[in-house]
């Protein structure tokens, strides 16, 4: 066994995760290197989920009787949690979404209705950068296409950063949105925020941070980041599916307009207008994802009792023996920064003219889960001139063993297609 | 009976004969709405200096939400306006203390019937109508004062 | 114990259901008459769940990895049971959402986007109904103040059913699309989709169905509806929270834009434009909710088995049997239709002049537990002229003596307040 | 090893030497992409009346997708349009059978070389890698045939 400094007691950790224990084709030990695309959940989450459903399921809320009670107490409880996770000033700028991309639609949308100063219509600017996952994408280009506004983006260095060289010449005073990733899924880059936020503030722009590769990873403060907006997802983070979470400043959540119409987000309604709740409720139409939020609250608690420093202490130390290893595979190109420096724990890579989707099946013939494909940044790709890539991403439950495992099954690979 | 604890003899009464209820002349008028139950009330406050002449109020809710109001205007009606305040920082502190706040006879003395609603404290969907009329009151007493005497309506939420 | 005809077997089904046997207040059992609010969920589904998140959880539809392949085969398969459930032409018309407010909130604003003929503008009406859910209004209006278009509505009768008397003076050519209600939460009325939908085809407006409250008690056949669109929700019919469902017809979803932008619903993507899947996965952005649809799945296998006209025969049954006792109680007023015909399982009253807050308090201190209010249909209670109601609901592991405990804690309630 | 039974021999040997590969004159042209992998062909397809005379193609993807396209040049060209069509739609057969489908004799007799992809078909994933190129080829025919020999492109999906 490989003993790194900073490693978690992963030993302990394991058994928290049942799936982890499983065996694929034939009785191979699972490696689990997916985590970027989704993480496994404690036996802590599953339990919260069977009591929520077990002992206090029931509509948030409207209800008068124990049960209802209870449900808003376990819903609006994590609701603390993770305002308490984030560091966020007060629990009502958390808003439960299903997803970070809904999260992030949310404020697309939001802006694309409401009134000055925020309003985004054809005179002004929306800035994203060439390393943003497709749901920081998208959302932006809709917009852009229904407003009229131009849609601006930061380009990338050969080294996988973003070129910040001419940010004063693409954040300008038209620019009325940044948005950007904190940290890249395909890449691993861990983005400068407070250059751009400062940049960003100088021209009077929002700035939206998609965290969703950040908060599973590192201690996350809204405060700290400087942002407007911080969207990030439960399922990345031992959480349920079904779950995302939008946190916005307080004034901002008050002054923009609601989203999704519907049942929960309204003070009072007639046949002819309605008038809303305050946030968080004005942007959470419908029964919430309540079991979920439950989940993620448990989530948020199993990570803090650990420590998010420690995870990222762990991650960090990982990355780095990964980045060392994976470098003295012969072919093997990582398409991100060669460093553990300011990095993630998601490592891409292309081995020679195999393709990555040959590079999957074979590691799964091995037991070796990783993801191949663009990613969901498949302008990433086209920046490096690749169809795809091979991707590992690690957890706080991953081990050197786990890299030693993938460094030997790249190894059968290349004798594979040989 | 737990229940007991909410529904006080005291509450019930103010439930049933309730204290000043009516809209009269006001120097600022307000209507809140409790938006997870529909309660609803139109309350005015009129002023004579900084003492509080009047609060006069009609409404549809709950006993708990009735009965509150009545208290309120029994309380308040004819205090000093910084005196009423500071009633209403107690009830406040007492409705959101979740059970756990046991009243003393300090807290006795400011709250009088008031101090029946400690059992609605436990019940976290029923603070709020506990509390409806006396942020109506807060609401309205603060734009009497700023609008120096003129009456308005608007939309808030307890 | 009451006998009726044509009762399930509730005995056997209530062992299926954890939460059943819990009791509350110092151990009074639990007579849960809350069900329009939300089921509970059976051991089936909750195992479903655990299943996945223990086995077989990954992200969908990107990995060539077991675990990727078998979650994407799960989530996959729950489209297929849904679409079968429904009777839908094809699975791709079968559309996941969050709730069935997500589902409302999709169609409102694709139309918005829309081209024509699609289109709803300034010079177009969209009709819906006085009884509608507040989900099933506040779309509609956020649509018609931000295109334009004018917003009508049926009224209602003084027995608890649409006024259609002026029909084709309330749907008439400039109608592009009537939306209203299968089953009202509040009154418990069954509308007649027949005669609107005529009218509707007649002027070639769109129809969007609202079957959140039928989805979960009658067979639901989107093909013999006539529809254009049918939402519903998994949580009111023993699935998990954070899940809904939109059926549309496939060639308009093939013709109307995406809502949601970002992972999982594009075809290609480059920092200028994108291209889109087709249905459903345009309407899908990001990580679905996954472990949600496995457990939907679950909960259509668990009903179908039982089988959904049984399950409305059950409830027809109980219904009678609680109109009949409901008339008896003195000063019980029913708000909605007194009878049994044509009616579902949820039933709105008010007890002289005791409020139904006050109502419901009383009764959960019995163990009882009725939801209290305007059940997000707030205009329902305008038109009668009361601020709220109390409403008993029912499903299928309703009896018998749940709805003689509720009349006898009524009583109770009438003594206390006496 | 069950690997052996997708990456057999003759495939391997088709993305290693691939047959046909390269842009040549063609009456149409597609190009298609699969969304969830990023492979694309762009493909083209010349007719002589109902002789398919040439299939040319070029292309990024997997091992899979790349010796689908040497296959189906080889197994195509040359053929006429209806019984490419068969040869079509009894690979589209093989490949949804889920590993199911055990290819007889006379199945082997239509598809040759690509009865290999069998053991492909057990792989959801990997099915549409294999069917990227025919899926393209079925389009540019009819495109061929339809405008009677313009050349065009368009997007779409496999
Ligand atoms: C008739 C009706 N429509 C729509 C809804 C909204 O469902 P959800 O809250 O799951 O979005 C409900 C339930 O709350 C309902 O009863
Ligand atoms: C950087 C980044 N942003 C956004 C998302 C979208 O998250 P979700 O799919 O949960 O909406 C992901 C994950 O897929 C991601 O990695």
């Amino acid at each position: 066994m490989t003993h790194l400094p900073g490693l978690l007691d992963t030993e302990a950790i394991r058994k928290d995760f049942p799936l982890l224990d499983r065996t694929v084709h034939d009785g191979k030990k699972l490696v689990y290197l997916d985590n970027a695309a989704t993480s496994q959940k404690p036996r802590q989450v599953l339990d919260a989920l069977n009591d929520y459903y077990e002992k206090s399921n029931a509509n948030v809320h409207r209800g008068v009787h124990t049960l209802a009670e209870e449900a808003t107490a376990l819903y609006e409880g994590a609701r603390d949690r993770v305002a308490a996770f984030v560091n966020a000033p007060s629990r009502d700028e958390v808003v439960f979404t299903k997803n970070a991309s809904e999260s992030l639609n949310l404020v697309a949308n939001m802006l694309g209705w409401a009134d000055e100063p925020y309003r985004v219509d054809r005179d002004t600017e929306i800035v994203i950068t060439e390393m943003e996952h497709h749901s920081n994408i998208v959302p932006w280009q809709l917009l852009a296409q229904r407003t009229g506004a131009k849609l601006k983006w930061f380009g990338l260095t050969d080294e996988g950063r973003l070129d910040l060289s001419r940010i004063d010449e693409v954040i300008t005073e038209r620019t009325k949105v940044v948005s950007f990733v904190l940290v890249s899924n395909i890449l691993g880059t861990v983005n400068p925020v407070e250059t751009i936020v400062r940049r960003a503030q100088e021209v009077g722009a929002l700035v939206v941070i998609d965290a969703s590769q950040a908060a599973p990873h590192m201690p996350l403060d809204v405060q700290a980041l400087g942002a407007d907006f911080v969207a990030f997802t439960g399922h990345k983070m031992c959480a349920p599916t079904g779950i995302g979470v939008l946190w916005g400043r307080q004034e901002l959540l008050e002054d923009l307009p609601p989203f999704l119409g519907g049942g929960e987000m309204i003070e009072t309604v007639t046949m002819s207008s309605s008038t809303y709740a305050p946030a968080p409720h004005k942007f959470e139409a419908g029964t919430p994802p309540i079991a979920q939020a439950v989940g993620l609250g448990a989530a948020v608690d199993y990570l803090s009792a650990i420590g998010m420093d420690r995870i990222e202490a762990h991650e960090h130390a990982l990355v780095q023996y990964a980045v060392d290893r994976l470098c003295q595979v012969p072919d093997l190109r990582i398409i991100g920064p060669v460093t553990a420096e300011d990095r993630g724990a998601a490592i891409s890579f292309t081995l020679g003219d195999i393709h990555p989707h040959d590079v999957g099946q074979v590691l799964d013939e091995q037991g070796i889960a990783v993801r191949v494909g663009h990613h969901c940044a498949r302008p990433v790709c086209l920046r490096y001139g690749i169809p795809a890539t091979t991707r590992a991403s690690f957890y706080l439950y991953s081990t050197p063993a786990d890299v030693d495992a993938l460094v030997d099954g790249l190894e059968h690979v290349r004798n594979f297609f040989g | 009976m737990k229940l007991d604890s909410m529904y006080q003899d005291v509450i019930l009464d103010h439930y049933k004969h309730p204290h000043g209820r009516g809209l009269r002349d006001g120097d600022a008028e307000v209507h809140h709405v409790n938006p997870t139950c529909g309660d609803e009330i139109t309350l005015r406050v009129r002023l004579a200096g900084t003492t509080i002449e009047d609060v006069s109020y009609e409404g549809q809710g709950c006993s708990i939400s009735q009965a509150s109001a009545s208290v309120l205007n029994e309380l308040l009606v004819g205090k000093e306006i910084d005196e009423a305040r500071r009633v209403q920082e107690v009830f406040l502190e007492l409705m959101q203390s979740k059970g756990k706040l046991e009243p003393d006879d300090a807290m006795e003395e400011v709250l009088e019937d008031a101090v029946a609603f400690a059992g609605v404290s436990k019940y976290p969907a029923r603070v709020k109508c506990a509390l409806l009329s006396w942020m109506a009151w807060k609401d309205a007493t603060a734009q009497a004062l700023s609008q120096g005497g003129t009456t308005s309506t608007q939309e808030g939420t307890a």
